[in-house]
C-alpha cells in the first residue's frame, strides 16, 4: 500500500505539475477579466499539489511544515479582510481603489483593472490553496500508517 | 452610513484569522486579541440599539460594497438589515459568547489548542451574521459558517469515539438540511428573482405562489432542524454533550436559538402578509408542544448530566417555538398573540443565559471529577459550593422558580398557552413538571451524602476566569426574575413590535404604497402587562387538565413499594448504599412512581432515539414532506 | 453559433450522462468505482454549466468535483475498506 | 426543462441514496450527488435562453445570463468541498474507532 508509483509516474506528474500551476496562476491573476477567480484558481492549485502527493507518495507531506499552510492561510484571510475594510470610507466592501482611481483603475478590460478585486482574488486563492492542502495534508496523514 | 451593523462581523473574522498567527508568536497574545473582540462585541451591539432606539425602532439598512441597495430598479446588493429583533438576536450572540470566551480561557488550558479560538470567532461571526443579515444569499453563506464550525467544534476532541459518532451524525444531519435550504432558496429565486427579505416578503404579498409555499416548507423543514425541534432533534442530545462544556453552552444557548430566529424571520418578516397560515401556525404549535413533553421527558431519564441539559434544551425550545407559532395563527385573541410573542423571545433570552450557565458549572464540575454520571456527584455541593449554587440556581430558574427570570417568562407563556387553547396551556405546564423531575434529581445528588468519588479527587471551585462569567450569568438570571421590566420593556418589546409589522421591515422599499398592512395583524389594543392578563374561567380548565394529566400518570403509577438498589444511586451518593439497603420507596414517591408511571413512553421514545442516522434522516425527510403536504400544497 | 437542435440534442446526451452515471455511482458496491464514477459525474456537470454559459461554475466543478474531492474520497477508502458490505 | 428535471432527478436520488445505503461514505457521496442537483438547479434558473455569460470584458450588448445564481453556486461549491473534507476525515476516525463504516453498527449514543 505504501508503495510509491513508478519513475514515469512522478515524471510525468512532474511535467504536468508545471501547467497545472501556470493555469492556476493564470486563473487567478486575470480573475477579473475571465472566467474564474481566487477561488477556482485556488482549487486548480491545489490539485496540482494533490498531484504530487499522490505521484510521490505520501510521505512527501511531511515535508511541507503545517504551520507554513495554516499561516498561510491566516494571512490570506486578514488580507481579503483588510481589503474589504479600505472601503469603510463608503461602505465595507467598497472597492475604494477603483472608484477613487487609486490603483489597478485602468479602462475595463485592461489588466491593471478591477481596483481592489484582483487583489482579493489573490488572498482568495492563497487562503483557498492553503486550507485545502493543509486539509488534504491532514488526512493523508491521518493515522500514520504510511510511513 | 452608520457602519456599526458590519463591525460586530469584521471584528470577530479578523480575530478568527488572527489568532493562528499571534497563538506562534505567544500564546497570551492570541488569547489576548480572542478575549478583546468577544468582549468589545456586546459593547458595539448595545451601541448598535441605542442608534435604533434613538431612531424610534426604523430599521437600519447597510448596504456592502455601495452607497445604496438600489442598482436598478430593484434591490440588488447584499444588505444587513437591522431591525429590533435582530439587534436583540445580536445583543445575546454576542454578550453569551463573551460570558463563554472568559470560561474558556480557564476551561481550555489543558486543550489549548490554537484552531479553538479560530472556530470559535468564526462560530460566533456565523451567528452575527445570521441574525443581522438582510437576504436570503447572506444567511445561507453565514448559516454554513455556523455550521461547518459547529461541525468541527463537536468533533473537536477526535480522540474520543463519542465526539466522532456525534460529530457525524450532526454534520450528516445538517448537510442534508443545508441542501433543503439551498433548494428552497433556488426556488424562491426562481420564482421572484430576489433574494433580499424585504423585496421577497413584498413580492409574496402581491403575487403568492405555490412554489413559494414549497420553498417556505423546505427553509422552515431546515431550520427547524437546526434549531433541534421535535421530530428532527435527535442529533442534539448527541451532539451537545459530546463538545467540550464551553462549546456545549455556545450551541445550546446560541446555535438552536439563530435556526429559530431565521425560521421566525422568514415565516414572519417575508411569508406571514401574504397568505393565512392557519394551518402553517398550528403545525409549528403541534411540533412546538411534541417538543415540550419530549425534551423534558426523556431529560429526566439520563444518568449523564450534560445529555440531560441537552434534552432540556429541547424541551425549552419547544416553548419558544409554540409561542411563535400561536402568534403565527391569525385571529387568536390579539392579547395571546402578543403575550405569546413576548413571552417567546424572553424566553429564548432567558433560556440563553440559564443554558450557558449550567452548561459552564456543569462543565466545571465535570473537569475536576472526571465524570458525566450523575450516581458519582454526590455531595459535591461541600466541596465547589460555588460552582454548585450557580448550577442550583440554573435548574431552579429553567424550572421557573418564582424569583428567576425563567418564572417570568413560562409565566407570559403559560397564560398565552391556555388563553389559546387550553390543551396546549396544561402542556405547557405539564413540561415544567417534566423537568422539575428531570432536575429535582440534580438537587438530590449534589446536595446529597459526598460520594467515593468526591472525597478521592476532592474538587475545589474553579479559578477567578472561570468564576467571573458564572456569576456575571447567574446576576443576569436574578436580575431579569426580579426587574423584568427592564429586559421586557427596553428589548422584548421593541423586538416582539418588529416582528409584528412585517410592513417596517420591508418600508425601505422603493415600492409604490409604502408600508404594507398585514390581513394577519392583531387589531391594536392596550399594551398588555408584563405579566399577561387574567382570565379566570381559562385557567380553571387549564388546571383541570393538568389536574386530570397528574391523575393519569398517578394511576399508572406501580403501587407497590420498591427496595433501594442501582436506580437510585443519583438521589444518594452515587455508590452502593449498604446502609440504605432498608430504605423503601412506596409507589407514591415522586421519582419513582413518576418514573414507572411513564416508563411505557418514555420506552417507546428511547427506542424511536435509536442511535440510527438513517433513521434521523427518514425523520427530516418526513418532516419536509409533512410540511410541504399540508401547507405547499393548500 | 451552434443550432439550437443540435444544443438541444448535446444537453440532453449530457443530462442523461449525469443522470446515469450518478445512478451508476450510488448503485455500485464497490466505492473506489463509485468515486471515479462521481468524478465523471462532475466532469459532464462542469461540461453542462459551460453549455448554461457559466464558465466560471465550470472551472470551479471541475477542479473540485474531478480533482479534490474524488481524491478525498479516495484517500478515504484508502484508509478504510473498498468494499461496501 | 430537461434540465430542470435532471436537478430533481439528481436531488432525488441523492436523497433516497442517503435513506437506503448503509456505507458511511456512500452516504457522503450520495449527499454530494444531491448537492450537485441543487446547482444545477441554481444554474438552471439563471440561465436566459441565448444569453451569454455574465463577464464585462468583450461584452456586445445582449442577454446575459443571471450572475447571482452562480455566485451562490460557487459559494455552495466552497461550502460542498470543505463539508466532504471533514466529513471524510470523521469517516476515517470512525473507522479507527468502530472499525466498520455501516451506519447501523454506529449507534453507541441513543436513549
Amino acid at each position: 500500500m505504501t508503495r510509491t508509483f513508478s519513475r514515469i509516474v512522478e515524471t510525468v506528474a512532474d511535467f504536468f505539475l508545471i501547467f497545472i500551476i501556470v493555469f492556476g496562476i493564470y486563473i487567478i491573476t486575470h480573475g477579473h477579466l475571465t472566467p474564474g477567480g481566487g477561488f477556482q484558481g485556488g482549487v486548480v492549485l491545489a490539485a496540482g499539489i494533490l498531484l504530487l502527493l499522490v505521484a510521490h507518495g505520501f510521505s512527501f507531506a511531511r515535508k511541507i511544515p503545517e504551520e507554513l499552510l495554516s499561516d498561510l492561510e491566516a494571512i490570506g484571510g486578514i488580507a481579503f479582510i483588510l481589503l474589504a475594510s479600505l472601503g469603510f470610507g463608503q461602505s465595507f466592501f467598497y472597492n475604494i481603489l477603483w472608484h477613487e482611481k487609486l490603483a489597478f483603475a485602468e479602462q475595463v478590460g485592461r489588466f491593471f483593472s478591477g481596483g481592489a478585486i484582483p487583489l482579493m482574488n489573490l488572498s482568495v486563492g492563497l487562503k483557498v490553496v492553503a486550507g485545502i492542502t493543509s486539509g488534504m495534508f491532514a488526512l493523508s496523514l491521518f493515522g500514520g500508517e504510511e510511513s | 452610513m452608520s457602519h456599526l451593523p458590519i463591525c460586530g462581523i469584521v471584528v470577530y473574522l479578523t480575530a478568527a484569522f488572527l489568532t493562528p498567527l499571534l497563538y506562534k508568536a505567544h500564546r497570551r497574545v492570541a488569547e489576548g486579541v480572542f478575549l478583546a473582540s468577544t468582549l468589545s462585541n456586546p459593547v458595539l451591539q448595545t451601541l448598535l440599539i441605542l442608534e435604533l432606539s434613538s431612531n424610534s425602532w426604523k430599521p437600519i439598512v447597510y448596504t456592502l460594497g455601495a452607497a445604496g441597495p438600489y442598482e436598478w430598479t430593484y434591490p440588488i446588493r447584499i444588505v444587513l438589515e437591522v431591525d429590533a429583533l435582530s439587534a436583540f438576536m445580536a445583543l445575546i450572540v454576542t454578550s453569551i459568547s463573551a460570558a463563554v470566551a472568559l470560561f474558556s480561557i480557564g476551561y481550555m488550558e489543558e486543550d489549548g489548542l490554537q484552531k479553538y479560538y479560530t472556530l470559535f470567532l468564526l462560530l460566533d461571526a456565523g451567528m452575527l451574521g445570521m441574525v443581522l443579515t438582510g437576504d436570503l444569499f447572506n444567511l445561507y453563506v453565514f448559516l454554513e459558517i455556523t455550521s461547518i464550525s459547529s461541525y468541527a467544534l463537536v468533533a473537536f476532541r477526535k480522540h474520543q469515539w463519542e465526539a466522532v459518532e456525534a460529530g457525524m451524525k450532526y454534520m450528516i444531519m445538517g448537510s442534508l438540511a443545508s441542501t433543503i435550504i439551498l433548494v428552497s432558496i433556488a426556488l424562491l429565486y426562481g420564482e421572484y428573482g430576489t433574494l433580499t427579505m424585504a423585496q421577497l416578503g413584498w413580492q409574496y404579498r402581491h403575487h403568492p405562489t405555490g412554489m413559494a409555499r414549497v420553498a417556505l416548507a423546505g427553509l422552515l423543514a431546515g431550520f427547524l432542524m437546526k434549531g433541534g425541534i421535535v421530530p428532527v432533534h435527535m442529533w442534539l442530545a448527541d451532539a451537545h454533550p459530546a463538545a467540550p462544556s464551553t462549546i456545549s453552552a455556545l450551541l445550546s444557548g446560541l446555535v438552536i436559538k439563530v435556526g429559530i430566529y431565521s425560521a421566525a424571520r422568514i415565516a414572519y418578516s417575508v411569508f406571514w402578509m401574504g397568505t393565512d397560515v392557519r394551518l402553517l401556525g398550528w403545525l409549528v404549535v403541534v411540533v412546538g408542544a411534541a417538543s415540550i413533553i419530549v425534551g423534558n421527558l426523556l431529560a429526566g431519564f439520563q444518568r449523564d448530566i450534560k445529555r440531560l441539559l441537552a434534552y432540556s434544551s429541547i424541551g425549552q425550545v419547544g416553548y419558544v417555538v409554540t409561542g411563535l407559532g400561536i402568534a403565527l395563527i391569525p385571529g387568536v385573541n390579539p392579547e395571546a398573540s402578543r403575550a405569546a410573542l413576548d413571552g417567546a423571545l424572553f424566553h429564548l433570552l432567558n433560556h440563553a443565559v440559564l443554558k450557558a450557565m449550567l452548561f459552564l458549572s456543569v462543565g466545571a464540575i465535570v473537569h475536576s471529577l472526571g465524570t458525566r454520571d450523575i450516581g458519582y456527584m454526590g455531595g459535591i455541593a461541600k466541596r465547589m459550593p460555588l460552582t454548585s449554587a450557580v448550577v442550583l440556581l440554573g435548574a431552579m430558574g429553567i424550572i421557573g422558580a418564582p424569583p428567576l427570570n425563567g418564572f417570568v417568562s413560562k409565566w407570559m407563556l403559560y397564560e398565552a398557552t391556555a388563553i389559546f387553547n387550553p390543551i396546549i396551556g396544561a402542556i405547557a405546564v405539564l413540561g415544567t413538571a417534566f423537568s422539575t423531575v428531570a432536575y429535582g434529581r440534580l438537587f438530590y445528588a449534589l446536595l446529597g451524602r459526598e460520594s467515593r468519588l468526591v472525597a478521592d479527587r476532592s474538587p475545589r471551585d474553579p479559578g477567578l476566569w472561570m468564576s467571573v462569567p458564572m456569576i456575571f450569568l447567574a446576576a443576569a438570571s436574578v436580575l431579569f426574575g426580579i426587574l423584568p421590566r427592564i429586559p421586557v420593556v427596553g428589548l422584548v418589546r421593541p423586538a416582539r413590535a418588529a416582528l409584528l409589522s412585517p410592513g417596517s421591515y420591508t418600508s425601505w422599499l422603493k415600492v409604490a404604497g409604502g408600508i404594507l398592512s398585514s390581513p394577519n395583524l392583531p387589531p391594536a389594543g392596550q399594551p398588555i402587562s408584563v405579566f399577561g392578563s387574567w382570565v379566570p374561567a381559562v385557567f380553571l380548565l387549564v388546571f383541570a387538565i393538568s389536574i386530570a394529566f397528574f391523575l393519569l400518570i398517578r394511576n399508572l403509577s406501580a403501587s407497590g413499594v420498591r427496595t433501594v438498589g442501582e436506580g437510585v444511586k443519583a438521589f444518594l451518593s452515587g455508590e452502593d448504599e449498604r446502609d440504605f439497603e432498608a430504605l423503601q420507596l412506596p409507589g407514591t414517591s415522586v421519582v419513582w412512581g413518576f418514573a414507572e408511571a411513564v416508563k411505557s413512553l418514555v420506552n417507546a421514545l428511547k427506542r424511536e432515539h435509536s442511535g440510527d442516522l438513517t433513521v434521523y434522516l427518514f425523520w427530516l425527510i418526513f418532516l419536509y414532506a409533512v410540511l410541504i403536504l399540508l401547507w405547499g400544497g393548500a | 453559433m451552434i443550432s439550437v437542435a443540435a444544443q438541444m440534442v448535446i444537453q440532453g446526451i449530457v443530462l442523461a450522462g449525469i443522470f446515469l452515471t450518478a445512478l451508476y455511482a450510488l448503485l455500485q458496491k464497490d466505492l473506489l468505482a463509485s468515486a471515479l464514477m462521481l468524478a465523471a459525474m462532475s466532469l459532464l456537470m462542469s461540461l453542462e454549466f459551460y453549455l448554461l454559459q457559466a464558465p466560471d461554475v465550470a472551472i470551479a466543478e471541475a477542479a473540485v468535483g474531478a480533482g479534490v474531492s474524488t481524491l478525498v474520497l479516495v484517500l478515504g477508502i484508502r484508509k478504510t475498506g473498498r468494499w461496501e458490505e | 426543462m430537461m434540465v430542470y428535471l435532471t436537478a430533481f432527478a439528481l436531488i432525488m436520488l441523492g436523497i433516497a441514496g442517503m435513506l437506503f445505503r448503509r456505507n458511511l461514505l456512500k452516504i457522503i457521496m450520495a449527499l454530494s450527488v444531491a448537492d450537485s442537483g441543487a446547482y444545477l438547479l441554481l444554474i438552471a434558473i439563471g440561465y436566459r435562453s441565448g444569453g451569454t455569460a455574465p463577464i464585462l470584458t468583450g461584452y456586445e450588448g445582449g442577454p446575459m445570463v443571471d450572475p447571482l445564481p452562480q455566485a451562490l453556486v460557487l459559494t455552495a461549491i466552497v461550502i460542498g468541498v470543505c463539508v466532504l473534507i471533514m466529513a471524510v476525515s470523521l469517516v476515517v476516525n470512525v473507522y479507527r474507532h468502530y472499525g466498520t463504516l455501516d451506519v447501523s453498527e454506529l449507534r453507541r449514543l441513543r436513549g
